[in-house]
């Protein structure tokens, strides 16, 4: 069953996740991003992150994608040129080269790394990716990191502040 | 970068709050009016036209259509000016009933205004409470004239016929209601602080400009300009009634929407005044040259049959000469230029139409507003596009 | 039937790989940001993989903080997009050599 | 096992056909309250009362012609209605609508009167919600209409700035309950305090927090395009609205999608604030059904009263009021229950 | 636990069938008159004068990164609210702080006006 | 409280961050509101954090408590941790207390000053710096904010930079506590190869046992911090930047010398005492130049005229006397003197500020005289300061003072005590001067100042009846001597250290007080017989040791020394390097090297497309190799 | 237009608010040229009293504007020109106002042909 059901959302956001990349159009990128997102998030409930799957769907799903949408909407890009035209091939040919590589060796690091790992991994305790546990772990041990979050959020506050008031002659 | 580029949207003439068909050409910088043209002309019937080819007494209905929401207004301009030629006066019943008649038409023309000016800005249960209220004044003029709208009931040296019986309970009960509904409206908007923040300090114009620009009626009085027809030029008999002129200060939506309302209360009053002035006596001039002697009188008088005839089969003259005669209408000054080369039908009528000189303060008035305002302002000046096209 | 980690991290690998690709080939900045999003979340599912089959909620926390990073990331990113595309009307990367001077 | 699994289906099939007929009826019952508050009739040839008026409303809108305009991007413009509808009814999921019940001793053990409990219960539904402002900008984009355009940006960004007060004005009441699930928050609200010694009052977080509970009742209404939010739909300045091209069933679709979601944000209202199915006497769920209906008559009262915000004033409201005033409720919250 | 989510899954299929069931019923049963006039853009009766894109694109953004930042912020509010018994006074300096950082970036934008709609 | 000391320090750093991005839009009112709560909300917390140790047995006072890791480099570790105990108590409490009432009156004092949010900016990150230092448990990170401490100094001394007295004391101030950190900065790496430690518990403990008392290597260590200690704490040979740095907004200068930079040399040694002690040299050499600094700054304050140099060279003078202490093992007298110190320092810099103020910026105290009239509070409480610098019984500079001399004398100290004693009698000569010169006495201010003549509002004169208050009372936590309530809260810091010096009472305690206070009180005696009742006496002995005066008046022409000696031939070699091997040496390779460089990265000019792909895809492909090397060969 | 301005700025006049501006077709009146005669109807707020101003020209004889008086008169003149056919001189828009741009003839003259049927007009261009 829950084989079955990881096998459902991981083709789906395979397939999704490549329709991402070969889109013509941004729009139709950004909806096949939100459904391998929503699909991951179904995965990560396989996971037991019971409150990250949430978190995944209110911050990329609701809001990330939201802007990207926004964005795509209000500089109104029609479709570029299909993406393997003449020029580029070269270039796309290496890139996919390169990333076909880039899976094999990944596949081949986890072959040698991870074979024979339980199934399933091992049993874990009823409260294992709560929100209880999250919040107790983010304020205690994470204390710093999170509060070093806010910085962050300010600087990408300011900054994008900045950039989107500025008026470039 | 952006933000010199400016853009052009057009508004009407088919949209649901430019009251009729009005087209204005919105030049826009973001969400804010930079220029606004109004083009107007999509509803001219010729009436001052028609009116040339009418004798005198048979224009009275076409007026009807021009400020359709307050005929009685417009029948009363036309009469008080042909009589003004005539140099007729009429007997104290006719002139304290037309009183009567055309208070309670402000009111009805204010309720239609403040229904659609609350629509417009989303409150949309005061249109249909204002609608009720209205249905009740339309009652009244059905049973004087037996028309709801078009009545058409003021005659040239006085009224087409006399109150029918149990008119004058109606009415008292119509006043005795009337406050506490009107209170209520205003409990509705007066204080909400989204209607206010909706109007106050939008569509202002200075006094100065209000007067270069002509501005008459309720957008005149609310820049604190005191200037009322009704008490600077009194006519049938208004100076012998007391009553106040709504002011407001800073000439902005929300003073407009606090003057007309306030004025319907003093119409309300006036009204209350006419009732009890109401003596039984004649409703028209006894000169037989302009009004028809009643029926059974055809039949044994000569005389009575020769007018009679005279008057159905070509009308009455008027001297040669030209008047102007200005009422307070419920949107402003209406006035009526009439000539008259002494022949039974007009040679040139004109009406000075409220609608059409405040319609031109509009650009004035949206001018560095936003689009949602342009609203807001239309609704607060109180157009009828068939006054301004006529 | 359980799934094991392996599945997880291929899925990952794969999302991953596929991300590189888009950002290697695509000349719509918008796609290639989306590609960059999309390999954020491969490294996500890593982590939460990792997280779940050695019974450690440091991968979870870690997947927040990530977020965090992906959003400041697209606030920022996007808004240079703005920017270039007020200035050039165009988000076609093979258009756009700003970094050169 | 087979038990569970048949509850399970039941519950869901109860849940959703109430839901659908609830959306139904309350354009009956909207109709109804507001010709009552305006001196009118309301609906009244179809059946007794206009009773069988959605259905004739629902029969006619699915015989309409289903208008296609030329250019439009027709896959998202097919999307985007189920896209606005899907979240609408899936956010009921997490909704404890009463106790537990063994439906008159007819089973053998009590099953709570909910589809689900999750421990993200309140995420779940702001998650969900959030993702309905998907059908919103995608059908402003496909319309090919600007006013669709903008109408639907700017419905969005309403959507999106009210969330966010929204998801603030709970802080407060799961600073109380320390649990996201939806059940545990409604339990924490079981009981009653004595004011003064004089007045029973009972454990509702609405008196506990009423700030929460006023900055939730006017996120709620914006986030479903109620009055005085209601621009996406009645502002004839300039826009008409993301929904301009839509006809036919699709039009209707966003229509039963904003009524799902006034019901939906009204029950949580009710679960978080008003004490969710907890009430003496009656069965839980009429508690539950009748709050939600109080909730939902204010929704119309407010509809029948108010004017409408201008754009910008609206968005100002958002952020620059009830945004700070959240952060300032969510902030005395902690602050008091640190110190008591 | 994961258990839970069953429903849930049911329930969009439940709610995805039901969209498109509606869809595709009214496809089947509308008529189909289609007409040039019909099908054009709706524009007050008038044919359209000029773009109506440009100038509100920097205040939509704004709003969206903005909203993307304070939804990351409301994000750790909620564990934050749920351990928030145990952390106590703690708890409200941690979050205190990390408020009053964001808070200033808040404030720096509305005086920099990206509250402002105009 | 204790769990979250760190709320002491990130109070002024919330008000440095919040006002220095939004000083300039939030307005004066707002800026100083922040700046003074900010302040005094770590007071708040200081206050919390005394209470909560007191309130434990006297063994346990000590918390240490470790934020974040930092640095783990190898085997070298540093955190940021802070560590609570009696001595650090004290020095937040006084870094924050009357860093506090200077934020305040500087409210009323920066008033007009365009530059005012700069201003708070600096004295919160000021402030902070100085709290960080003092609560650090290590001495890396002591070392860090004793630097930035010093950039602080760097930006306040040289606040109004755009005149140029300022700017360059600024400047030197910066460099001259280089020096002294180049020392201290030697010192700690010493102590990290020698120990491999740097927290201050595992360094005393493992001191002992790893290093020879009295060896070599500790002596250079503690040698090395004590250099950096002069720097800071201004004393010989690198007090010179200390009275310039007068060209600072006045607020400023009351910071430095009372609460804030000066201090830090003197807490250092103190918190290094265990090492100390283990160094007899160090510690005598500590003693003498405490001691003679004492003597020497006291005898240049003799003859200035500038009622801020006046108490600058006071402060040098004061801080010798802490020195001084700490050399003969009185570290509580030391701490005790330096906590009394800031009240009374703090107290003369803002009143001599409110002087200032009240003159329209006149400095010189021979254009002063009878201002008691009016601006009676400043006179008052600059009196009590005054006598309480002088060591005035019962005032708080007595009790203390007193106790350092009583060290000198019972460890046998003789000739320390003997500088002490002539330091004191000086001191109290001085400051009775500066008083008479300043507030009593014939008028001679300029007509024009006379004219806007007036008392400063309560923003300024509140501070200061509340310091005076505190300079006239702090003193008693420390009675009776040795034993208060001060010593038995601070002296079991020091129990480790004590058990090597011991105490040898070869002379009784309250002799020795009436005997110092004796002195003082002759001092006061001569200066008012040479400035009030014969006032023409000071010229008449100016006339017969016109050398001595003008030594004196050019403050030993130490700065006319250095100059010679060091900056000029700094600046002749550097010169020649410049002629002679900077530009055919130096400049002919880097200018060969850019050549080549011009050439090669023509070359590769054609890869630096400036499209961004590119550069995505030769990234792709280091990553895709570094993977594979991963993958296949690891 | 000095008589205007006099008339409007003088304080024993005052005649600050201009009510109306009319046309009269006189063709077929005694005195039938000039044919065209301008009404203008004056009215001072502060004393009360009304003027009526009158301007005769013939047929293409352009009448000075007085929008720079009184800036209501802009669509008066507008809809004079457009009904009668007489130019504004100096007028800052003087187009049709009531009848569409391309009408031909001016409906309130005397010899506008009332009774034949109009030549239609094309669809408004966009």
């Amino acid at each position: 069953m829950e084989l079955l059901i990881f096998a459902g959302l991981a083709l789906v956001a395979g397939v999704s996740g490549l329709l991402v990349v070969v889109q013509r159009h941004a729009v139709y990128s950004a909806l096949f991003l939100i459904l391998t997102m929503g699909a991951l998030a179904g995965i990560y409930i396989l996971l037991d992150a019971h409150f990250v799957w949430v978190i995944q769907v209110i911050v990329y799903a609701g809001a990330i994608m939201v802007l990207f949408l926004f964005v795509i909407m209000l500089l109104d890009i029609r479709s570029e040129q299909a993406p393997w035209a003449a020029p580029d091939r070269g270039r796309i040919l290496v890139a996919v080269l390169l990333s076909v590589v880039l899976l094999l060796e990944l596949g081949i690091a986890v072959a040698r790394r991870f074979v024979l790992a339980p199934a399933g991994g091992p049993a874990v305790a009823r409260n294992f990716g709560t929100t209880q546990t999250v919040g107790r772990l983010l304020f205690t041990d994470f204390l710093f990191p999170f509060e070093i979050t806010s910085i962050i959020l300010l600087v990408a506050m300011i900054g994008a502040m900045v950039l989107a008031k500025k008026r470039l002659t | 970068m952006t933000s010199t580029r400016t853009m052009t949207l057009n508004m009407g003439p088919q949209h649901p709050s430019t009251h009729g068909v009005l087209r204005l050409v919105l030049t826009l910088d973001g969400e804010v009016v930079v220029k606004c043209a109004p083009h107007i002309g999509y509803l001219h019937t010729g009436i001052e036209k028609g009116l040339e080819s009418k004798r005198y007494q048979q224009g009275i209905p076409l007026t009807d259509r021009m400020d359709y929401l307050a005929p009685l207004s417009n029948n009363l301009a036309l009469v008080l000016a042909i009589e003004k030629a005539l140099g007729v006066t009429l007997p104290e019943r006719a002139q304290t009933i037309r009183v009567l008649l055309t208070e309670l038409t402000r009111i009805k023309s204010h309720l239609v205004w403040l229904g659609t000016h609350a629509l417009d800005i989303g409150a949309m249960s005061v249109f249909l409470y204002c609608f009720r209220e209205r249905e009740a004044i339309l009652d009244l003029y059905e049973a004087v004239s037996g028309q709801r709208m078009m009545s058409s009931y003021f005659r040239v040296g006085g009224l087409a016929s006399d109150l029918p019986p149990g008119f004058e309970d109606a009415v008292k009960a119509f006043l005795r209601t009337f406050p506490d509904r009107l209170a209520e409206y205003e409990a509705l908007l007066t204080a909400n602080p989204l209607w206010r923040q909706r109007t106050i300090g939008i569509g202002t114009i200075k006094r100065e400009e209000a007067i270069a620009l002509g501005l008459s009626g309720p957008g005149l009085r609310a820049c604190g300009v005191a200037y009322d027809v009704r008490r600077a030029h009194p006519y049938s008999g208004y100076e012998r009634y007391s009553f106040e002129i709504p002011l407001g200060k800073a000439g902005d939506v929300y003073d407009r929407y606090l003057v007309r309302m306030a004025e319907m209360r003093q119409s309300h009053r006036i009204a209350g005044q006419a009732l009890e002035r109401l003596t039984p006596g004649p409703v028209n001039v006894a000169d037989p040259k302009l009004i028809p002697p009643p029926k059974p009188l055809l039949k044994r008088s000569m005389e009575a049959l020769i007018h009679h005839f005279k008057l159905y089969a070509e009308g009455f003259s008027v001297p040669a000469g030209e008047v102007y005669h200005a009422i307070e209408a419920p949107k402003g000054e209406l006035g009526c230029y009439l000539v008259s080369d002494g022949s039974p039908r007009p040679y040139r009528v004109h009406f000075r139409a409220p609608s059409f000189v405040n319609l031109q303060a509009l650009p004035k008035m949206v001018e560095g507003c936003l689009v949602a305002d342009v609203v807001a302002v239309i609704g607060s000046l109180d157009i009828v596009l068939g006054e301004i096209d006529r | 039937m359980r799934v094991p980690l392996e599945a997880y991290l291929i899925l990952s690998a794969y999302l991953f790989a596929l991300g590189v690709v888009g950002v290697a080939t695509r000349r719509n900045a918008l796609i290639i940001f989306m590609s960059i999003e999309l390999m954020l979340n491969a490294v996500n599912l890593s982590f939460l993989a990792f997280a779940r089959f050695l019974n450690s909620m440091d991968g979870q926390i870690f997947v927040f903080f990530v977020m965090v990073v992906a959003a400041a990331e697209v606030a920022v990113g996007l808004a240079i997009i703005i920017t270039i595309y007020r200035n050039k009307e165009t988000v076609d990367v093979a258009e756009l050599n700003l970094l050169k001077w | 096992m087979l038990e569970t699994l048949v509850i399970m289906l039941v519950k869901i099939g109860v849940v959703f056909g109430a839901l659908l007929l609830t959306v139904a009826y309350m354009t009956w019952v909207e109709r109804k309250v507001i010709a009552d508050i305006q001196v009118r009739l309301g609906p009244t040839r179809v059946g007794p009362y206009g009773l069988l008026q959605p259905i004739a409303d629902g029969l006619k809108l699915m015989f309409k012609e289903d208008l296609i305009p030329s250019q439009v991007d027709r896959v998202i413009f097919l999307l985007a209605p189920s896209l606005s509808i899907i979240p609408a009814f899936i956010a009921f999921a997490v909704i404890p609508f009463g106790d537990t019940t063994t439906l008159f001793g007819l089973l053998s053990r009590p099953v709570p009167l909910h589809i689900t409990d999750i421990d993200v219960g309140v995420l779940f539904v702001f998650g969900v919600a959030s993702l309905g402002v998907y059908g919103i900008v995608l059908a402003g984009w496909s319309s090919n209409n600007k006013y669709s355009l903008l109408g639907g940006l700017r419905s969005s960004a309403q959507l999106i700035s009210y969330e966010l007060s929204m998801g603030l004005s709970v802080v407060g009441v799961l600073l109380l309950v320390g649990s996201l699930s939806l059940v545990d928050i409604v339990k924490a609200q079981a009981g009653v305090s004595w004011w003064f010694g004089l007045l029973p009052v009972p454990n509702w977080f609405l008196f506990s927090q009423p700030v929460g509970f006023c900055i939730y009742f006017c996120c709620a209404l914006a986030e479903t395009n109620r009055a005085p939010f209601d621009l996406p739909e009645a502002e004839t300045e300039l826009v008409a609205g993301f929904h301009t091209e839509y006809s036919s069933m699709k039009f209707a679709m966003f229509f039963m999608a904003e009524y799902a979601n006034m019901i939906t944000v009204a029950a949580l209202a009710t679960t978080m604030f008003l004490g969710g199915w907890l009430g003496p006497v009656a069965p839980s769920p009429v508690w539950f059904l009748g709050k939600v209906f109080f909730l939902l008559f204010l929704f119309i009262w407010f509809r029948a009263t108010l004017p409408r915000f201008r754009y910008d004033q609206l968005m100002g409201f958002g952020w620059k009021r009830l945004l700070p005033l959240a952060l300032l409720n969510t902030a005395v919250t902690a602050i008091a229950a640190v110190r008591g | 636990m994961r258990l839970d989510y069953l429903p849930i899954l049911i329930l969009v299929v439940l709610a995805a069938l039901f969209a498109g069931g509606s869809i595709l019923l009214s496809a089947l049963l509308g008529p189909r008159r289609p007409d040039p006039e019909k099908l054009s853009p709706y524009e007050c009766g008038m044919e359209p004068v000029g773009t109506a894109r440009e100038p509100f694109s920097i205040k939509f953004y704004l709003v969206a990164m903005l909203f993307i930042i304070f939804d990351m912020e409301i994000v750790f509010l909620y564990p934050w609210a749920v351990v928030f018994k145990q952390l106590k006074l703690f708890g409200l300096v941690a979050m205190g702080t990390f408020l009053l950082v964001l808070l200033a970036g808040y404030f720096y934008v509305w005086k920099k006006g990206g509250l402002e709609w105009d | 409280m204790l769990s979250s000391l760190w709320l002491i320090p990130v109070w002024p750093l919330l008000g440095f961050l919040w006002n220095g991005f939004f000083g300039r839009r939030i307005g004066k009112t707002a800026v100083g509101t922040i700046a003074c709560g900010s302040v005094g909300l770590s007071l708040l917390a200081s206050l919390g954090a005394l209470g909560k140790l007191l309130a434990r047995p006297a063994e346990a006072r000590r918390v240490e408590q470790v934020l974040a890791p930092w640095i783990g480099a190898g085997n070298f570790q540093a955190d940021w941790g802070l560590l609570l105990d009696p001595l650090s108590a004290v020095m937040i409490l006084v870094v924050s207390g009357v860093g506090f009432l200077i934020h305040v009156y500087s409210i009323g004092y920066m008033r007009e000053d365009p530059d005012y949010p700069r201003f708070f900016t600096y004295m919160n990150l000021f402030t902070f710096s100085m709290l960080m230092l003092v609560l650090a448990n290590n001495y890396l990170l002591l070392y860090v904010f004793w630097e930035a401490v010093g950039l602080c100094s760097y930006l306040l001394i040289g606040f109004w930079f755009e005149k140029k007295s300022a700017a360059d004391a600024g400047k030197k101030a910066f460099i001259v506590n280089r020096v002294g950190d180049f020392g201290f900065a030697l010192g700690v790496m010493l102590l990290w190869t020698s120990l491999g430690t740097l927290r201050y518990d595992q360094v005393f403990a493992a001191a002992p046992a790893q290093l020879v008392a009295g060896g070599g290597v500790v002596t250079a260590i503690t040698l090395l911090l004590f250099l950096g200690a002069t720097g800071k704490s201004a004393q010989i040979p690198l007090y010179v930047w200390l009275p310039d740095a007068m060209e600072g907004p006045t607020p400023v200068s009351a910071l430095i010398h009372a609460a804030t930079m000066v201090t830090a040399g003197v807490y250092m040694v103190a918190r290094s005492a265990p090492l100390f002690e283990m160094a007899p040299l160090s510690l005598s050499v500590v003693a003498w130049i405490g001691g003679l600094t004492a003597v020497f700054a006291a005898t240049i304050a003799l003859v200035q005229t500038d009622i801020k140099r006046i108490v600058a060279y006071s402060t040098i003078s004061q801080l010798g006397y802490m020195f001084l202490g700490c050399g003969v093992g009185a570290y509580a007298a030391a701490i005790f003197h330096l906590m009394t110190h800031a009240f009374f320092k703090a107290l003369l810099f803002l009143g001599s500020g409110s002087v200032i103020h009240g003159l329209s910026g006149e400095q010189d105290i021979r254009k002063m005289g009878g201002l008691r009239k009016h601006m009676p509070i400043t006179a008052w409480t600059f009196l009590i300061a005054a006598l309480a610098n002088a060591g005035i019984f019962p005032l708080a500079g007595f009790w203390s003072k007193d106790e350092i001399l009583y060290g000198a004398a019972a460890g046998g100290y003789g000739g320390v005590w003997a500088l002490g004693a002539a330091g004191a009698f000086l001191t109290a000569f001085y400051m009775l001067r500066c008083y008479y010169l300043t507030f009593e006495g014939r008028s001679r201010v300029e007509p024009e100042a006379a004219h806007h003549l007036h008392e400063s509002p309560p923003v300024m004169t509140v501070p200061l009846v509340i310091l005076a208050v505190f300079a006239a009372l702090v003193g008693f936590v420390g009675v009776p001597p040795e034993h208060g309530a001060y010593h038995r809260f601070v002296e079991p810091v020091f129990a480790g250290a004590k058990q090597v010096a011991g105490h040898a009472a070869s002379v009784g305690e309250v002799p020795m007080a009436i005997l110092s206070l004796a002195i003082a009180l002759v001092g006061v005696w001569v200066a008012t017989r040479f400035y009030v009742w014969r006032p023409e006496t000071p010229d008449r002995v100016v006339g017969r040791y016109p050398g001595v005066y003008r030594t004196l008046l050019h403050k030993y022409y130490v700065d006319e020394l250095y100059d010679a000696l060091v900056v000029e031939p700094i600046r002749r070699g550097s010169l020649w390097l410049w002629r002679r091997f900077d530009e055919p040496v130096i400049d002919g390779s880097v200018n060969g090297i850019g050549a080549l460089i011009r050439v090669g990265s023509l070359a590769l000019r054609r890869v630096q497309t400036g499209y961004v792909m590119s550069y995505v895809l030769s990234f792709i492909v280091g990553v895709v190799a570094i993977l594979g090397y991963f993958a296949f060969w690891r | 237009m000095r008589v205007c301005r006099f008339l409007r700025d003088d304080p024993d006049l005052a005649f600050d608010f201009l009510s109306d501006v009319t046309g009269v077709d006189r063709l077929k009146l005694p005195q039938a040229s000039p044919r065209f005669e301008v009404v203008y109807n004056l009215y001072s707020l502060q004393h009360r009293r009304r003027l009526r101003l009158k301007v005769r020209v013939d047929e293409g004889e352009a009448v000075p504007t007085v929008t720079g008086v009184w800036e209501t008169a802009n669509w008066h003149e507008r809809e004079v020109y457009d009904l009668f056919g007489v130019p504004f001189e100096g007028h800052p828009d003087l187009r049709r106002i009531l009848m569409p741009d391309d009408w031909e003839g001016h409906p309130l003259r005397k010899d506008y042909p009332v009774e034949a049927s109009p030549r239609w007009w094309e669809e408004e261009p966009a």
